[in-house]
């Protein structure tokens, strides 16, 4: 609905403040990616250390995306299909990681893996978690799973179970039903969700910091860089660090609009 | 043979009590109900969806309460379409066959001849959301019958329809029936639609199954008030159109006589025509006058509803010949109708309401 | 819609997932509150250390979701009731924020304020945000507005702008009419949007961390002293800071599923 | 007195298109179109929310056109009520005195005086939630000529209610305007409602008034085919039931005779009656049949209707009494009709519909 009296003049000044806060968040953006010059972030990118911090986030940030979507799509689809006993109490547990700074998720991730006997018998089977590459994987996921949980749940529920239904009349199995219809169908959702979670596991900071420390070259990601690098003054290479999550912040938050459509609950 | 033995099924808002039917093969079987009535339902438990609370499901005497869908091989289409919107029109309708693992060419060939039986060839490789609503469910009813079901249900599938995409495709179910002898299991709200399609009806209102019967026992004999208060009465001739001048149809009635009515129908077409018991005029003779039917019998009932007297006259052998009238008191008085008499129905060419047959 | 054949194996498993990923959540919170004494905990919450930092957290927090509200009524409203020139480029660049990793937020709040004239500027007129505590409420802010902006986003376009109009016809002006019932009728966003704000800002680390830095007593909020405290092994002291951040979380989580409603962009 | 001269807006998918109207003082005037024919804004233009791309609106030849809405002082109803649902049914009522500066037992003075008015005094203390439909939009209308606007616009009033509500509004609506001398200005799509109470009617359609008249200008003189179309043709007689004999009403015609119809309105109840064309059947001769009805008549006007043949014909002296007949060419041709010819018009007493007048 618009609504245009000529020269209203409270459409004037709440236009206005939209224009003063978007252009904040574009002054920052440019003052960072401009507090270097090119060559000296050619120099920093082709670095050994921004290079390990490079592919170290990649890869963990894979990983955790792939165990995301490996627990949220059982888990999404039993909430969005099924009615069961404690299942609004489950609904508000899975939005605690969301709530809960990232930082006590770390605290919390490093005493279970770290001091309980359970951590310690994963240890034992060379599971080590802490202050290992394994532990980014791990907060990386705790972290962000309520994301891809609450896309793909949001998905599943915007299916109308009827799809399920009619393969089922053509011969399908529950499970051949959901490969073969449900899955296809929340192709965009599924898409949106792994950006987004890869993107933020790519910039957790503090659950990782306080579960796998800040290690140079071994559990350096590029915000453990970043971190680094700004602590001893080393600005080139932080710009590059910053640089480069800037560009894929941005590019994964084109693909999550272009796609999330329905499952916009970011 | 389709047979429920006391179904009752509880989901909150929609639920069934205590159904029991039995559906023959080979009929074309409509369900007839109100929104909410929980026909749905009773087609999905029939499909296996939904495991009934009590009661048993049989088909041709086994029973299947416990056999998954997929293993019951009925024919399942709805009113919104559920065509897969990522496969082609050709791949929906291949989709029942490739389950069952039947070879590429052999899908092929079956897709072909279902696409040609239902005149959807040219739409082959397009996607689902580029079809309308009359060609989507034309592919939903072809991807039902390739798996060759003995039964297929229909859940309200004309009714996200315009009105001549329904007349035409009440025509395609009668075809899919009689090609495949399938038997139909037809849900609908639309009295017009059951009657016109159904061998027989049973009328469902919250969760029951209150009647049974033919159509004309459904419309001119309902069991109770709410009944007759849900289906309405209304006059129904099976009849074939001679002639058509100028908009104005003359129909050759199966029961004997002629009636004119506004209608677009040409010559040859078999049609069904309605006329509202309200709309038709009693008198004690023959007049001249602008209404272009009349027709003679002789009254066998008299009952009064309200201020209303409903007046059933005998114009001939069949049962279909009943015809229903109904007129006020006061005219009953004034006329001193009575059982036996002879009387002149007539009603004007605009009131009788034709449909394809 | 619900579904449910006996003992069908897809429900059992997605459930069981779901139910997995629940209890390891809540396992994690445990571990964090079970990891003292009530005695200890007593101490440690009366230490002056933990005071300053509930303090300190407490004011930054409720600054920061002031000027949130302060900025994001007016643009909300612009971008729920407006069309205009850019207006969809504007409503992404206002995700930006969302998509961002904080620490990367905290160095550009950092070059913004600390290096370019106009930071320079704001210093010679007292305003000073590097390593003070007015970076921290910066820092929240900054980070925290598109969550703000986005619930009041969504409680706007929720309230038909006839409301409005038969104001308007009512003898009010447009100001009046958005004072006297769109406000009113947003009660339930704000205070959804409000709390929601001042705990993701009570919990703000990374950007906070990089802007202001971490100096004891100083800076120091309850992330910052959970870190400080991390970091030389002051258990007791951290898991102090843990548990408030914990409590004050789910208490804001409660909070928000309760009165959050058709808000829920999260 | 309202002019619009020559209104265009466009809004997108809604748009006005060189609107030219005038609406006299005191007078309920009914803007009758389809959905989407840019009705309600032309009521928002009116109100000032929307500002017209070209044209001016004069209120009492004073131009308005840049004046907010405020300053207007035009009441709005909404068909959704649009009540403020944090306020209790007497805030809502005083919301608009409250912005004037009124004070506070003043306030209160005037709203249990509009609460006394419209019934609803017990309904004071609560909120929109709770109320029904029907209460909810009283509530609106008593906040809406709070404010003692000489002009009220009513968007759909009554078009969320039930009929039994909606007839009862009606007469509301017509009181409110007697009490207080308010020009009513009512948009709807609903032909019975603008029959029933317009003093005048405009149809609007894609953005454009197509014509003004009187009720009976509109429904029996239409301009063009799609007014035609759109209005039906139907009958209109005002009259009071004398008698109500089990459900069958005898209802005085304003212009002489006596009609029969199945209502259930009281001895002294003003009504209208309604009569389909296609309804009523022509003779030569009076006959004696259970048609409750016959009027006699000239035949005055003949035009051929596609099968169709539109007979008019003069009953007595009014313009309102003139009757307009349906039948088919065939049984003109049969009949042999003329010009001038004296005809019987015959209709059941169930198929008048009565409706309060």
């Amino acid at each position: 609905m618009l609504k245009e009296l000529k020269a209203s003049k409270i459409k004037i000044v709440t236009i206005l403040s939209c224009l003063l806060l978007a252009f904040f968040i574009l002054v920052l953006i440019i003052c960072v990616v401009t507090h270097t010059t090119l060559p000296a972030l050619m120099t920093s990118l082709a670095s050994k250390e921004i290079q390990f911090a490079i592919k170290l986030s990649l890869t963990t940030a894979a990983i955790s995306t792939i165990l995301c979507i490996a627990i949220s799509i059982p888990a999404a689809y039993a909430l969005a299909r099924y009615e069961f006993f404690g299942k609004s109490l489950i609904n508000t547990l899975m939005d605690i990681p969301l709530a809960l700074p990232p930082l006590v998720a770390g605290v919390g991730l490093l005493i279970l893996f770290g001091t309980t006997s359970f951590g310690k018998a994963l240890a034992e089977t060379g599971l080590v978690f802490v202050f290992t590459p394994l532990g980014i994987i791990i907060a990386q996921f705790f972290v962000n799973v309520p994301f891809m949980f609450r896309i793909l749940r949001g998905t599943f529920q915007g299916i109308n179970p009827r799809y399920e239904h009619v393969a089922e009349t053509l011969g399908c199995t529950e499970a051949q039903a959901f490969r073969r219809v449900t899955l296809p169908m929340s192709k965009n959702g599924l898409l949106a969700g792994s950006v987004i979670t890869w993107s933020k596991g790519i910039g957790e900071f503090g659950a990782a910091l306080m579960v796998a420390g800040a290690t140079r070259m071994k559990t350096e990601t590029l915000p453990i860089s970043l971190y680094l690098n700004m602590s001893c003054g080393e600005l080139n290479l932080a710009i590059a660090s910053a640089t480069i999550l800037i560009v894929i912040s941005l590019v994964s938050l084109f693909v999550f609009e272009r796609y999330g459509g329905f499952a916009r609950v970011f | 043979m389709i047979r429920l033995e006391n179904i009752s099924k509880d989901l909150g808002e929609f639920f069934l009590r205590d159904v029991t039917l039995e559906i023959n093969e080979g009929e074309y079987f409509v369900i007839l109900g109100p929104t909410g009535a929980g026909k749905t339902i009773l087609l999905e438990t029939i499909a296996g969806i939904y495991h009934p609370d009590s009661g048993r499901i049989l088909l041709n005497d086994s029973d299947v309460t416990e056999v998954p869908p997929r293993e019951r091989n009925i024919g399942m289409v709805y009113q919104d379409y559920i065509l897969f919107p990522f496969l082609t029109v050709e791949e929906n309708i291949g989709f029942g066959l490739k389950s069952r693992k039947i070879g590429k060419s052999e899908i092929k060939r079956k897709v072909d001849e279902l696409e040609n039986l239902l005149d959807i060839s040219h739409l082959s490789h397009r996607y689902p959301v580029t079809l309308s609503g009359g060609e989507q469910q034309k592919v939903a009813i072809a991807r039902a019958i390739a798996i060759e079901p003995p039964i297929l249900l229909l859940d309200e599938p004309l009714s996200a329809l315009d009105s001549r995409t329904r007349d035409y495709l009440r025509g395609e179910l009668k075809r899919v029936k009689d090609e495949f002898g399938i038997t139909m299991v037809h849900v609908t709200h639309d009295q017009t639609e059951a009657m016109v399609l159904a061998d027989r009806i049973a009328v469902m209102m919250q969760g029951r199954i209150l009647q049974v019967g033919t159509p004309y026992e459904i419309f001119n004999k309902p069991l109770n008030n709410d009944l007759a208060d849900f289906v309405g009465v209304e006059n129904i001739l099976s009849g074939v159109v001679r002639t058509n001048e100028d908009g104005v149809a003359e129909i050759e009635v199966d029961t004997g006589g002629t009636i004119f009515a506004v209608s677009e129908y040409h010559a040859g077409d078999a049609v069904k025509v309605f006329l509202r018991p309200e709309e038709i005029i009693l008198s004690g003779h023959e007049g001249d006058s602008t209404a272009r039917n009349v027709v003679k019998g002789r009254i066998n009932e008299l009952h009064d509803v309200g201020p209303l007297t409903r007046v059933q006259m005998d114009t001939g052998r069949s049962e279909l010949s009943e015809l229903v009238v109904l007129i006020t008191k006061r005219s009953r008085e004034s006329l001193g109708l009575q059982i036996g008499d002879e009387v002149y129905a007539t009603f004007k060419a605009t009131s009788a309401h034709v449909v394809r047959g």
